[in-house]
Parts: C-alpha cells; structure tokens; sequence
C-alpha cells in the first residue's frame, strides 16, 4: 500500500498532514528542536502574540491537577514588533507553516496585530484566541456571546487575508452559535477547544494554587468535553474545517477527534509530558490508516458519526 | 538535552523521607553542570502527568552515572523514592542553566537547606575536582537531624563544613544563616551560593546584599514543559518582569530576582 | 481538645456532618451496607427518582477516561410509587436524613414526584435534579436557563415544605444567574456540580463507546472546574448553603471545596474506587480541623477566599 | 463482600498475553462460589481510574488463596499482568452471582471462549469435589493455540475434554460451537454453562434454545461500582428491560437476555 495521504486544507492552506501544536504549548518551537522532529508538523502554531508586550500573570502559574494542569501564564509575551523581529525570523528553518495565535483586548488591538503579522510574509495563517480564560478583560468576552465574537471575526477577516481560523472557548452554554457567529464572519476554519476555567486549592495554606487564582485546564482530564464539543460543531455542518484539540496524548487520542469530525488536531499538554508527541501522532494515523485500509486521513472525519 | 530512558542502578533510602537515586544515564553525566536539573516522568500513566524537576546532586561522565537526592514531600516525589532498582526513569536533561565558576581567589560558601544541598553537592564536587579553583566552605542547615540527607556527601567536598539545626539535634543550635552570619564576618569569602526554602535563600540574598557579597540562589517553581516553551514557571526579577526557573535559571544572581514577590 | 464540631444547617435540617452521597452513585445505600458505615453520613442522597419507572439508557453505559469516567444511566428507576414501596422503608435502619433527588421531563412531573415523596414522612429533603445531561428532553434544559429554572423551584416549592435542594448543572457559560434563580425561587441550598458533557469514541470500532453516545463526566478530572463553580457561586453570595462536589476523593478534596465556599460535599465516583471513602472523608475533616486548631468547621468555609 | 488488600503470592505468565495470579485473600477463598467475580484496583493513582471485574479462576478454602486469569487487553489487565509478588492488589469480592448447580443426572456441557474458561474451571471444581454432583464435560475455543490459555486446568477437572482452534494449530479446526454441536446432537446432557466472547455465548444460547436445553451465560460489561448501585453494567433483558451484571449476574439464564441487543 502506498503511503497514505495525509493532507488536510484550512484555507487556503495546504498541511501535509493534520498535526499542530496548541498555542502556548510549544513556545516558538526552538524550545523543542532538540526533543522533536518540529519539521514534520502539518503546522507550528505559536504562542499568543498581542499588539504590546505583557509580562503575564504572577507566580504559580501552572498547577497539575487529576490528569491534566491548569494554567494562568496570562498572555506573557514580548509584543506583536518584537515577535516580527526576534521570534519570527529563526522559524523558516523548520520549512513548515508558521500560524500565530492572536489576541488583545480589544477589535482594535487584533486588527493591529493580524495586519503587522500579515505584512510581514512570514506568518502562513492566523489564529484569532478569542477564548483566553486568563485574562481580565477582552479575549475570554469575545468568546461567550456570538454576537461580538462576530464582529471580532469580521474586523480580523477585513485586515487579512491570510487564512483565519478563530478559537473557540469551551466554557459556553452551546458551542454551536459561537461556532456559527465565527464562520458566519468569514473564519476558514476553527479551533476547539481551549482550556477550562477551574481552580486548585493549596488546604494547608488556604489559598488558591494560582497566583491568578483561577486558571485553564488542559490535557487528558478534559478530552470527553473537547471530543463532545467537536462532535457537536460537525454536527452543525459549518461547511470549514475543524482543529480539534484537548488532552490528545498520543494517535489514538487523535482518531478520537478525527472519527468525531475534526479535519486536524493540535498537541497541547502532551508536549510537556512528551516532548516528541508530535511526532509520534504523525506516525501513529499513518499507521492507523494502513492498518484499517484507508488511503486518505480525510475519509475518515466524522466516520464514528451515525 | 536529550529524552532518556535511564536505567535505575541504585535507589537507597535516606533518612525518613530521602532516597538517592543512582541512574544510568550518559549524556546527563557527560553534559552537566552543578545547578541543571533532569525532569522526571513518574510513570507510563497519566497522573501524576507532568514531570518533576530534580537536581542534578552528582554526575560521574566515566560511568555515565548520575545521582538524584528526593525528599517525599508529595505523590510524585513519594513514586520516585519506591522506584524500583533495574526499572527504567524517563527524564529530559540536562535542562537549566548552571553556578557560575568562581574566578581565582577566595574561598566560596555554599549554603544549603534540606533536599536543596542537592546541586552544592555537585558544585562542590567541581570545585574540588578543577585544578585551580578555589575550594568551598558548606554550610547546611536543617529542622533536625533527621533533614540533614545526605551531608557527608557536601562534608566530604568542602574544605570546612558547618551544620546547623533549628532544634541542636546536630551541629549548632539556630539556623544556616547563622552560620552565615560568622562566615560573612570572617570576610574571606568571595561569593556565596544558596539553594533551599525559599524563606532562607531571601534571607542569604538580603545578607549578601547588605554584606555586598555576590549571591547565586538555585530557585524552585512548579514547571509546566521544563524547556522553555510554556512559561509556567516564571519568578519576579527585577530588571525583567518575570524571569523563567527552567530556562533562565535556576541559578539566579540574587540581585536578579524580586525576592519580595518570590513566594 | 474536644471534637470539632462538623455539624452543618441545610435549610431547617441539621446534619451531623457535611459528608454526603452524590445522587445515583451509592445506590440506596443498601448496596453498600457491607463496605461503609452508611450511618456515617450527614445525609444520604440517593437516585434520581421520576414520577413514572424509566428503563434508561441503552448499554454500554459507563467507560473510563482519564482521571474520571461518562456514565449515561439514563435516570432508570422504579418510579415514584415504587421507590415509596420498596426502597425507602429500607432505609431508616441507617438513622440519617434521606434525601431524594428528583427528575422529570416537565415542571408537573417534578412536583407530583415531590408532592408524593413528602407525603410519606420517609424523606427529609429534596434535591432537584434540573442538571440531567443524560435525558433526551426535559431535565438538561432546565438547567441551562434561568427562567425556566426559576419556575421549576417555585413550583416544586409550592409542593412541598421539605428542604429544598436545586443541583445545578455546569454545562453553562455562567453558573451564577442560574444559582440565583433558584435560590430567588425558594431553594434553601445549592448542590453543584453535575457532570460534565462528554463523548469518548472506540477508535478500532468507529463509534461512541456509550450507548447513549454522549455522557456524563465525573471523577477527580473535572473536580478543578467543580471547585471553580463553587467559588464563583459563594462570591455571589446567595445566602443559602452551597453543596460541593465533583471528583471528591479524600478530605483532602473536600477541603478544597468546603474553603472554596462550599458548606457541605458529595462523595460521587470515589464511591467506585474505594466503597469506604464517605468514612474517610468524615474521619479526615474532622482530623483537619483538630490538625489546624479549628473547632468549628462551618468556620473555615470559603477560608481560601481573600 | 468485602475491600481486601490481598498479597500476590505468584503471578505466573502464561502463553503471550495472559498472566495467572494467585492472591492470599481469605475471605474471598471461603465465601466465593463459581461465577463470581472480584473488582480490583489497579493502583493507588487516579489513573486508571475505576476498578476491573475479573472472575474468580479456583478458590482454595484451606490456603485462603485465590487464582485469577488475566487476559491482556488493555492499560488495567497490562498492570495486572505485570502486578509484582509480594505486592498487594486492592479487590471487592466474592461479587456476584453464581452457575446454579446441576441437580443429579446426566453430565453438563461446560463451553467457554477465550479468558471467558476461568469461571468455568472454577466450576468444574467444584462439580468435580462435591459428592453425588455429576461431571463435567469441556469445550474449550479459541483463534489458535496461544489462545487457550491454562486449558490443563479445566481438561484435568472434566470427564472429557475437547478443543477446538480457528486455525486448527489445536484440537479440531473450527469453532467452539461446531463442539458444541456434536455434544449436542448425543443427546446425553443435561445443561450448558457458557462465559466467552459475546457472539459465541449468543451462538451457544441459539443452539441451546433450539435443543430446548437449559443454558446459562456468564455475561461482561463495562462497570462502575460492581456492587449493583450505579446501574452502569446492565444488558438488555427479556422481562425486565435491564438487568445488572454486576448483581443480578455475572450469570444468566440464557433465555432472560435479549440476545439480538446484547453486544
Ligand atoms: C530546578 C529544581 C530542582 C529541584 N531539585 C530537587 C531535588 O534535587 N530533590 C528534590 O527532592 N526536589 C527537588 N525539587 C523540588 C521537586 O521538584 C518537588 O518537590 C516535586 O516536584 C514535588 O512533586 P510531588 O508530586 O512529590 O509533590 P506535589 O504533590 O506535586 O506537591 C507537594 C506540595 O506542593 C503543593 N503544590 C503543588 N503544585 C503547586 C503549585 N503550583 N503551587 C503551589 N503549591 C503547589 C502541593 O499541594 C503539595 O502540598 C526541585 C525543583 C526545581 C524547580
Ligand atoms: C464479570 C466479569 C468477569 C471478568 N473476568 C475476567 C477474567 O477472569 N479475566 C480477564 O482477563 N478479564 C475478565 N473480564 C474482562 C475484564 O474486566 C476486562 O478485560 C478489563 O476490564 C479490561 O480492562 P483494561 O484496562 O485492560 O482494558 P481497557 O483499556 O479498559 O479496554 C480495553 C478495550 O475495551 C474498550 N472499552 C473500554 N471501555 C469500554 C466501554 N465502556 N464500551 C466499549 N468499549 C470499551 C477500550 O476502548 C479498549 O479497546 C471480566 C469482566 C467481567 C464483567
Ligand atoms: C501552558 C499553556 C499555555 C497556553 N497558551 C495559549 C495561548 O497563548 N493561546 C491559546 O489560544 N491557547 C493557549 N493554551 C491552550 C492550548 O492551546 C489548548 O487549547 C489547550 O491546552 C487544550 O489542549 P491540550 O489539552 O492538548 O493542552 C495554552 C495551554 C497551556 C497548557
Ligand atoms: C453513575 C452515575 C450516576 C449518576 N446519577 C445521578 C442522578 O441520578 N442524579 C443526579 O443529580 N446526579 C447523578 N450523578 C451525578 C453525581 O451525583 C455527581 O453530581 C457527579 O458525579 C460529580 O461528582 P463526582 O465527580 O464525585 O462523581 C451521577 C453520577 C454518576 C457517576
Ligand atoms: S517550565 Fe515551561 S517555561 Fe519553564
Ligand atoms: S457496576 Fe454499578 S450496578 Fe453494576
């Protein structure tokens, strides 16, 4: 059998195969050039980028908790001219596409950050996080109420033309309309989930683990809830491509959001755990479609759906 | 920096709740510097998930052999102790920066607190072994004797050793930085490395500091990826908001980090 | 120092202890007579009951996750009259209070179900279960709005003079409105949270592990979020008493809870894992308090808050 | 019933995936009869979460010991398998239901599948100890030779013994139903006892209804508490919608279950 054909489209784009990381999760990939095969992605996703620099949440920022972690680290990064400058330009060697994760306080600020990291040619997609629970104001609003998550989309879709794809929050009523409101406002593919809002309690001290108190809970614990929320946004047929993401620890992990209807998978968590996850999920639906006889990874999308 | 599946050699209990740990693992032994730290898998599940950093207490390149000190303070530190003698311990290392070498010249102070000895030990044993540098006085400090792990192994690579316990169980009775306090007015010494609670390295930082002795303080932080990449493990600095413990650090010029806001 | 004092007010009813069992997962009690000291207990809560029997969902019903499991029961029960007859004469051998959770597919379902439970003097209070993600109608959406939630309570209010306990769902983007409503509406205390959402797919076969496709999850992984809720809902400050539960497994955990906000805790899934934990849980919040020289415990509740 | 913390006294692997355990577990040794079943904890982590129903293989009164087969499909029975002597495994048992015992007459047919043989062993155990109880007959299937584990150990407790292999690498080529068949057609039994892969029981059943011969099946579900509280392990019945494996089973009159819908 021929090497299965593990291509996906967000966009414009072509992956030659469905494997991210998640946002956050990976740094600019340099972190991790000498623990992983980064070149073999389908894309880099890097870390929120915002319009000027934060210094991020204080101190504890990441906490385990049962079979996942929270994390507060709000947003720290050097801002969108320093990423251009400093981060951008070192991540041509891994001759993949580079897909930068926005976000801001407000449309403005986004708007701002999509046209300078547009401009630059050295950016393949854009990532609206219009889901941060770690921040006080701005990102995590967007994200709870169709209507002005539509009017973000549509701001960010007016200043690029990269391909868009927005972020979806987790911690909603129903997924589904936010889903809409995203596509609706000219998003080519969305991203689901990011984290939950929870919180850990340190009882011998009496406070919360987190200096921001609360913080999002990613990794294995909170896969039935992305596995749910993706199944539900392919129900809706939206007609875009769907990254599914939320605790895939390995290929298995991944099949379950790929039979549930997503398009691509992104790999958060895992990568502290272990670092050549990534990799190991390349491998592992290459083996899965051989094993099961099918020649392209796409077939298979929504293929556990009645 | 490499994923390792290093073999377990030894595991001896120390103590009530210490274990050191002898692994086989190469290129940590041939790569370390006194201060990196390896993170540590707990075992094929998925809790505990993350990883756990521990120092780096002594690496031997000719065995390829390093040596871990763990003190149980909670499930993943309490798997690490029962590790079993021929299992296998997954860890990425050797990660984090290093003590910087002192140049020729005085003497050096190492000041530990329990568990935290760990990476002077190794440093000791650097000093000792680099023809030329200067040797080092250890200073260790513990509630009782019984958090006193291992302190033949720092006693052993200084050229004097002190030992203070809060409750005179062994050595003098107060704490390490009294010990400190005398060795900073003998005013032989030209730096003075730390690692343990924090509440003593913040008191160090502020006696070097008044004392205008340069002070190298190993930090801890609850780490997310231990490479660099999540920023989960960030300290308050001074010049930088935020400083990474994994990747900027652990070792810290003392004048570096915001000890006011270290908690 | 003499026994701290554990004892805790729901509504007019005292109970010696603020340990309780989370509906539909210690049964009737019974079931675990031979494994734990049921008589432990500040209350036993036991399954959702309906006004007519139910069947449930189809198998399989319950799969492990990570840190947790679904489960899809589907509120199979005997029916009201049945539960009368046969389940609850059984159950003052255990001489604690009794409380029943209650569910339906309409606000008359719940209130003939309620008025028919307090007629028997059996029952010292009432758990609405407005929260069920596993029924195709009714239950779930009740949840989700506040009106309809508001009106559920009232009517269930008018029907009894029971203690009135509203389980609130967290499948909502917030928990707080809907926490209000039904305190506003008459309850005396809030139970949160149930389960979450979610689906896991058999990736060999193709298809959802549950029957029922999705399911509810528990367990220690969602217990982050559960905690969440709870202070969220303890800011509000409604003036009733919080219940806390989700992936309690030790005291340890339930102090989590009780210094979050919560007053009293449910013990859910730890009932699988180790049948004793209700005694466990009892015995360590009261070796807590004696540990942190506390001699009351309602005095560290919501301890962790600044 | 009861929580036990039970000593491995040995755990002896068996062809590639299978592992027989012997637990030092008393109360379980005296109480439990055949059919039933223990729920064991794999660990103290929460991860892998819920316990795992395994039957219970031979029960020996006198040593308080009991013996379990295991079967490696996934992450728990792996822990299982690789459980440690000297070690102890956290179970509930005896749980359950049990094979009703035959009254006197003609011998009974025991057909099992697979890892589904080790209740039936236990059976035949004590079809073949209790005086004035008529023996036993084996029918034992499985996909090739590795799959038929610890198959001496129902042989030897059995008047006859047969063996039936896919590949025909044991016994006849075929299936375990194609003995059954033959059993069947001699006319001489008087009940059948089946715990195995679910399409053989439901065959074995189809057979056993059509011959009008009483038929009992030791069914598996996925569980949550196994002791008949959550209501998670049902199957389809034929009078009552549901029933319980954990409670109202693990063993069934074959006719109370709704074949078509039990998958
Ligand atoms: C660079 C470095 C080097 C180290 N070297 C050593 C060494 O050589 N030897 C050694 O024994 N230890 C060393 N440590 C400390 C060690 O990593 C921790 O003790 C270990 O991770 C604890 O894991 P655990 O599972 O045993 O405890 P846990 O159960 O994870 O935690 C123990 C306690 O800390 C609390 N806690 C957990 N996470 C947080 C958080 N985010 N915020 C606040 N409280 C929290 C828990 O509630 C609990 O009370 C080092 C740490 C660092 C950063
Ligand atoms: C009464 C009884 C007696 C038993 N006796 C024995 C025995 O003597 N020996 C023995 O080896 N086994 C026995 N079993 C079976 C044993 O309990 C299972 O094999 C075991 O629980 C599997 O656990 P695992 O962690 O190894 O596999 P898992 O990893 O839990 O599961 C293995 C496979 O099943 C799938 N799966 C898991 N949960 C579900 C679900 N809810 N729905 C659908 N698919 C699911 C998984 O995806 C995976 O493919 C018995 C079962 C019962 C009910
Ligand atoms: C440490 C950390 C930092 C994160 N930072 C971001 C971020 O900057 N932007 C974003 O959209 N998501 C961020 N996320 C969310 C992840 O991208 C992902 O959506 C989530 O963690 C779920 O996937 P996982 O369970 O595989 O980690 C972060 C997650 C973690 C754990
Ligand atoms: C098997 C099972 C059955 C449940 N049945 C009910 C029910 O009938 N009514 C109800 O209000 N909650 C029900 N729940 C939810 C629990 O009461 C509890 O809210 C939830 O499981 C979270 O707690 P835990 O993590 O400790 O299990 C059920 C949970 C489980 C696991
Ligand atoms: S632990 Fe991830 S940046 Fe330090
Ligand atoms: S497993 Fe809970 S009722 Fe059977």
């Amino acid at each position: 059998m021929t090497a299965p054909d593990l291509s996906v489209k967000i966009g414009d784009l072509t992956l030659k195969n469905p494997v991210m990381t998640a946002s956050g999760t990976f740094g600019w990939g340099v972190e991790y050039a000498m623990l992983a095969d980064v070149s073999a992605l389908g894309a880099l996703v890097v870390k929120a980028t915002t319009l000027r620099p934060r210094d991020g949440n204080k101190p504890p920022r990441v906490v385990e908790t049962p079979a996942g972690m929270l994390n507060a680290i709000g947003l720290q990064n050097p801002g969108v001219e320093e990423v251009i400058k400093q981060k951008l330009p070192h991540l041509d060697k891994f001759n993949i596409p580079v897909i930068v994760n926005i976000a801001g306080d407000s449309v403005d600020d986004y708007v701002a950050v999509a046209r300078r990291l547009s401009e630059t040619g050295l950016v393949q997609a854009l990532e609206i996080n219009a889901s941060c629970p770690n921040c006080e104001e701005g990102g995590m609003l967007f994200g709870l109420d169709p209507a002005s998550l539509g009017g973000l989309v549509s701001a960010v879709r007016a200043a690029t033309a990269l391909p868009l794809i927005t972020k979806l929050s987790p911690n909603v009523t129903d997924i589904v309309p936010l889903a809409r409101a995203a596509v609706e406002a000219g998003s080519d593919a969305l991203s689901l989930i990011n984290t939950l809002v929870g919180i850990a309690i340190d009882v011998e001290k009496r406070r919360p683990k987190l200096g921001n108190t609360t913080g999002g809970l990613s990794g294995p614990a909170i896969r039935p809830v992305a596995v749910r929320m993706v199944w539900q946004v392919a129900a809706a047929d939206l007609g875009v491509p769907l990254i599914g993401m939320g605790g895939i620890m390995n290929a298995t992990d991944a099949m379950e959001f790929i039979l549930a209807g997503a398009n691509a998978v992104a790999i958060g968590t895992a990568n502290f755990v272990t670092p050549d996850t990534i990799n190991k999920v390349v491998t592992g639906l290459g083996d899965y479609c051989r094993r099961h006889k099918v020649c392209r990874l796409q077939d298979l999308v929504g293929a556990a759906r009645p | 920096m490499q994923n390792i599946q290093a073999e377990i050699i030894r595991n001896d209990p120390e103590l009530d709740d210490y274990s050191v740990l002898e692994l086989h693992a190469p290129h940590v032994a041939e790569n370390a510097r006194p201060g990196q730290f390896v993170h540590i898998r707990l075992n094929r599940l998925q809790d505990p998930l993350l990883r756990r950093p521990i120092s780096i207490m002594l690496a031997e390149p000719h065995s390829g052999t390093i040596r871990l000190l763990i003190k149980k303070v909670g499930r993943g530190t309490e798997l690490l102790c029962a590790a079993l003698e021929g299992g296998t311990i997954d860890l990425l290392g050797p990660l984090g920066n290093s003590f910087p070498l002192p140049p020729e010249g005085k003497d050096v102070l190492l000041v530990g607190g329990g568990v935290g000895v760990a990476p002077l030990i190794f440093f000791a044993d650097v000093l000792q072994k680099t023809p030329g540098l200067r040797s080092a006085r250890g200073l260790y400090g513990g509630a009782n004797e019984n958090q006193l792990a291992v302190w033949t192994e720092l006693a052993g690579r200084c050229e004097e050793f002190y030992v203070a316990t809060e409750d005179g169980s062994a050595g003098e009775q107060g704490l390490v930085t009294d010990l400190l306090a005398e060795q900073l007015q003998r005013g032989d010494a030209q730096a003075v490395y730390t690692c343990g609670p924090r509440p003593m390295m913040a008191k160090v930082a502020a006696m070097c500091a008044e004392a205008s002795m340069p002070c190298y303080a190993s930090l801890e932080q609850w780490m997310g990826c231990g490479v660099g990449a999540c920023l989960g493990c960030v300290v308050p600095g001074t010049e930088e908001a935020y400083l990474r413990v994994c990747r900027d650090g652990p070792v810290f010029p003392a004048e570096k980090l915001d000890w006011d806001n270290v908690i």
